[in-house]
């Protein structure tokens, strides 16, 4: 159809799945994710999207078929750096403030070019708790600070499991923010909800999971 | 992009461990005062005669300083298994093997090194002879990183479980018992006027095995136990 | 009998060498009972297993994957 | 898998084919098990003359011995497993693996608690902290270990693949019970029985003991066997082999 | 203006307010409370929902301000057992089955009548989990393991804190409709939430925490 | 509405813990297997010397037994406070004291009877004279819940800080103490074929006392502690 199409997708499943205890917790799914992409990822409670975000993320190993990534079977090494995931567990240190939380993460990740922790704060709306133990904020705060992770960090592909729980109006809207310029600068994101997503950039990709 | 450089990857890691630790320097204090509280229970437990507790007071050092560390070793991943850095650790792009290694130093030094800088104190509370103490200094930091280095492959393994502290101590013990007897054997030997170099050495030469193998070890149990 | 009893009485050692035996077989016999045991209990648990899985079916009838 | 693999081998490795393969074999097991056993313990029991040093007691050697050698045995059977398991990923390999397990942890304990019960009378004590003795104990720890391990997951092949790690992390202690007589003096016997040369013991007393020592193999087969029927179908559950064969047995 | 209003309030706040290190959390709140209503607390993440409820459970002390219950000032032994409170922490036991937390809950609050463990779970979606520890369960199945406390245990007062979070959009339906059922059995609510609450009963109070 | 009795409230509470404990029952074992741990490594680090052994077996299977306590001490509410039962279980209608004391009673039940179970055991592997065995029980026997419920009372107190297990080991010890002058006197004693009687009988009016102060004092903290 467009030209993204045509090109090398970023990440490609084909009859993926994966088993528990020799149960498969999703039907096998085909899809493919171009650079610029958004894809919804949609489904009940317990149908299998934390899960598949976790594969994706290579924390799950895949039980029966295949992923690729730029075109090439999916390898650690090959995609390290480039995957930016946000689970229910936010990885948030309790005893750390957000800005530590956050120099860690670009110590380990790298940041982006000209992005600042103080400016990444502010911008998602933490502005006055920047140095507040992650433990004494509310759960939205917290939310808060793991999403900052996505302002500062340098990556192509964002996995991002249920963003907007937690968040207020504002919170939401910021999320749509970030991802549409995210996909605007050439990066793809994957994004599990169960509240409508109000994106602008165009309609997402949907991929649902039947259970 | 800017990937962040090796060394600069280990630092920040390295320094997040050190700062977690220091936020909650109670419970690094903690198998300190655990391993003081064993040393000052003994006496009121078998009476106050030296002689007595001089002949076992290398031992009982050893064992508290080996046991406090053991105490402090199931915690070493838990709290980033709970809220997910631990899995935010492992998508890094980084060597997860040499990032495990800075974890193991940093709990090496918030746990073991308090221990054994309170050691000398504990040997004095029990009468020790105060020429053996550099002996059972020496044992102690040849020991302890060995065992904190084993002890993380073990944690590691069963990260993926629900953490089961007993578990832990099963498969510890076997390990432990060698660092022990070969520790135990240099105290013992210094106490006696005899020569201690012999499992000095052999306590290193593990050591220096130890710190090569057990961060690649300790990296593939944890991709093993978080693939669940 | 009197050959039997001194075979009993293992030359003094009785109390040693019976109990040892008596302990090679008891754990050799637990250890042949445990699998019968236990594949009796996997195959009922494999049994509610599919029981619940049906009603998970009910629950929400599987539905053919959409065209990409 | 790797091409060199036989085809048979590769096939045997197929669980349907293993339960079935097993399930046929593992009656004779179980039979020569017992008829050698029997033999053995006649020979050991019966025709065996007491021991001039230690008379009777010494009859535990025909239990505590095999045990003993059984208990290094099976974790060598493990490790390599563990390890064909790691590297390969056969399923095949993780069952025997820690199938293994609780049955040498079982010979292990009879080992640690006959030589107990020898020890009482021959030494004076029911135990002493000597390396032989220990480096056993050490083994039956592992043994739990890898159990342990293994139960503590909830995945069972995840389970399989934690408790693999660990139980080739462990095998350097099988060589260190073998060897400890003979690296530290200790209270334990050194080698009296010596597969190539000639043995420091008398014929009457040696047939029986081997005969114990391939009884306990056989027995072991015949143990192996029915444990990874029985694992292999908690692991298949999901397959309809499976699914059948606990139709049939609900229906019987 | 309705007769409810006239008849003795469930709840009644009077410049209610709650300090944290001699600073007010959240400007000081009235508000009244009475049997068959329900309020919604509406406010910015970070603006004091989650403290108000805790204090309205009698888990925070009042730092200011007068809190009645039924008339009186509210106090533990008056208002025992008939306050539910659902927090951010659900509060379940990863190690037992959703029956057998269920059955701890009944064990300590009592059940109401006609009600059963079996049945509270199936209407509320968890059918074929019952017996599985909720710590395999899905963030949403989780959810909903906590709710099915609202189904069975007897109180007159729910205090839900995000109760949507996490849930899809048949759990949503789900926690409206026994909002619903509640309120009509003259039960009282109050409920925070981000996302659009769409519930049948008439329009709910609201709540606003200004911050 | 039909509110529990008092009764099935209890036994609510203590199947729930007692349920609980035995799904995680690796993590029962823990002490039981780290004081098994302890007494194998003595031997190791002090030479296997029957005579000293028998000399020092009553003191440390003591020591031993209380410190393995101590250990399981810490989590006592952790999880519970982790994962908001602890709320629940102080907004249910049932007073909290109570159901604090049935909580207490399944962490004795849990940790210490096993531990006590095995204390035979340890002895006979420190060579402790069968005579003194009794003694040594009954002193456990008394010694662990004076234990466990003053552990309670602390732990609750702690429970709102950052669970720090420092201000837990520090508060602790001077009730270790006079615990373990007490049921150390008794086997002394035993041992020495002298009367034991006295030391028995001051731990358990210690005992009686703590019985019914203790969860009082523990709802009370805790109430502190929740309100942060
Ligand atoms: C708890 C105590 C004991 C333990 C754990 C123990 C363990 C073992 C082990 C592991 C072996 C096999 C070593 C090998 O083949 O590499 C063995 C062999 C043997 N044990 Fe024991 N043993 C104990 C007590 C005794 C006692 C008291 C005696 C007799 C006085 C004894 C006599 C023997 C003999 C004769 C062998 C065969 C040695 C050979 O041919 O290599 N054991 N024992
Ligand atoms: N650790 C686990 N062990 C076993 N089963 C699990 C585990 N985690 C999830 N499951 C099961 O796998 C299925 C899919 O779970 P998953 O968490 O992927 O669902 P989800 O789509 O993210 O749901 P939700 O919207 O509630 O977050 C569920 O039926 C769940 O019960
Ligand atoms: N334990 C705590 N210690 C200190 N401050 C806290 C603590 N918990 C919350 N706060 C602060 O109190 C304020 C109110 O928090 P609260 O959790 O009540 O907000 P909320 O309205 O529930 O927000 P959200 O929508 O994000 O859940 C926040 O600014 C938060 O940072
Ligand atoms: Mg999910
Ligand atoms: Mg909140």
């Amino acid at each position: 159809m467009t030209a993204a199409d045509t090109a090398l997708p970023l990440l490609e499943a084909r009859a993926l799945s994966f088993f528990r205890q020799d149960e498969p917790v999703f039907a096998p799914l085909d899809f493919r994710l171009h650079a610029g992409e958004l894809a919804l990822v949609e489904g009940d409670n317990g149908s299998g999207k934390t899960t598949l975000l976790r594969m994706l993320a290579g924390l799950l190993h895949i039980s029966a078929g295949e992923l690729h990534w730029r075109g090439e079977p999916m390898q650690r090494d090959r995609c390290a750096g480039e995957i930016l995931f946000l689970g229910h567990q936010l990885g948030l240190k309790a005893d750390l403030s957000p800005r530590e939380n956050l120099r860690i993460a670009a110590g380990l990740h790298g940041m982006r070019e000209g992005a600042g922790a103080a400016s990444v704060l502010a911008r998602i709306g933490l502005r006055g708790y920047e140095d507040e133990p992650v433990r004494r904020l509310s759960a939205g705060q917290k939310k808060r600070a793991a999403l900052a992770r996505l302002l500062l960090l340098p990556a192509s592909l964002w996995l991002l499991d249920e963003p907007y729980a937690n968040l207020d109006r504002i919170g939401i809207a910021l999320v749509n923010d970030l991802l549409e310029s995210h996909t605007d600068t050439g990066g793809a994101a994957m994004v599990t909800s169960h509240g409508t997503v109000s994106f602008h950039g165009g309609e997402p990709r949907r991929i649902r999971m039947h259970d | 992009m800017n990937r962040p450089s090796l060394a600069s990857a280990c630092a920040a890691m390295l320094r997040r461990d050190l700062t977690l630790a220091w936020r909650r320097r109670g419970d690094i204090a903690m198998p300190v005062l655990y391993a003081l509280i064993v040393t000052m229970l003994f006496p009121f437990a078998l009476g106050p005669e030296d002689t007595l507790l001089q002949r076992i007071a290398g031992g009982v050092v050893l064992v508290t300083v080996l046991l406090a560390m053991l105490l402090a070793l199931d915690a070493m991943f838990a709290s980033d298994i709970e809220d997910g850095s631990l899995e935010q650790l492992v998508l890094a792009p980084q060597p997860l093997a040499l990032m495990l290694g800075m974890k193991i130093l940093a709990h090496w030094l918030a746990t073991a090194l308090p221990l054994i800088v309170i050691a000398p104190l504990m040997a004095a509370m029990l009468h020790l002879p105060g020429v053996v103490i550099p002996v059972l200094l020496l044992a102690l930091v040849l020991a302890t990183p060995l065992l904190s280095l084993l002890g993380a492959v073990l944690v590691a393994l069963t990260a993926g479980t629900r953490r089961s502290g007993m578990l832990l101590a099963l498969m510890l013990l076997p390990l432990c018992v060698p660092a022990v007897i070969f520790a135990a054997g240099a105290v013992a030997a210094a106490q006696q006027g005899l020569p201690w170099l012999a499992p000095v050495a052999w306590l290193a030469a593990a050591l220096v095995l130890a710190v090569v193998l057990a961060p690649l070890a300790c990296a593939a149990a944890l991709r093993i136990a978080l693939d669940a | 009998m009197n050959a039997l009893q001194q075979f009993l009485a293992m030359g003094g050692y009785a109390a040693y060498v019976w109990p040892a035996y008596a302990l090679f077989f008891a754990v050799l016999l637990a250890d042949t009972l445990a699998p019968r045991l236990r594949r009796r209990r996997v195959l009922a648990e494999l049994r509610a297993r599919l029981a619940r899985q049906s009603a998970r079916q009910e629950r929400k009838p599987l539905s053919t994957p959409a065209s990409p | 898998m790797a091409s060199w693999i036989p085809l048979w081998l590769h096939k045997l490795g197929s669980p349907p084919t293993f339960y079935r393969f097993a399930g046929a074999l593992q009656p004779w097991a179980m039979a020569l098990a017992l008829l050698l056993g029997a033999i053995g313990l006649y020979g050991g029991l019966v025709l065996a003359p007491a021991d001039y040093q230690q008379a009777d007691a010494y009859r535990i050697i025909f239990i505590h011995v095999p045990s003993a050698w059984m208990s290094m045995f099976i974790y060598a059977v493990m490790g390599v497993a563990s390890f064909v398991a790691l590297v390969w990923r056969i399923k095949l390999a993780e069952v025997v693996a820690m199938e293994s397990a609780p049955i040498g942890a079982a010979f292990t304990f009879i080992t640690l608690v006959t030589g107990s019960l020898w020890g009482k009378p021959m030494w004076g004590t029911w135990w002493t902290w000597d390396a032989r003795l220990t480096s056993e104990l050490v083994l039956l720890f592992l043994f739990l270990g890898v159990i342990g391990l293994y139960h503590a997951f909830e995945d069972r092949r995840q389970g399989a693949r934690a408790a693999a790690f660990l139980a080739i992390i462990g095998i350097i202690n099988v060589p260190i019970v073998h060897f400890s007589v003979n690296w530290w003096n200790t209270l334990h016997q050194g080698s009296t029985v010596n597969v190539f040369g000639q043995s420091k013991i008398s014929a009457d007393m040696l047939w029986p003991l081997l005969t114990m020592t391939l009884a306990t193999k056989f027995y072991y087969l015949a143990s192996l066997f029915s444990r990874a029927r029985t694992d292999l179908l908690a692991l298949e559950g999901g397959k309809d082999w499976v699914r059948k064969i606990a139709e049939d047995e609900a229906s019987r």
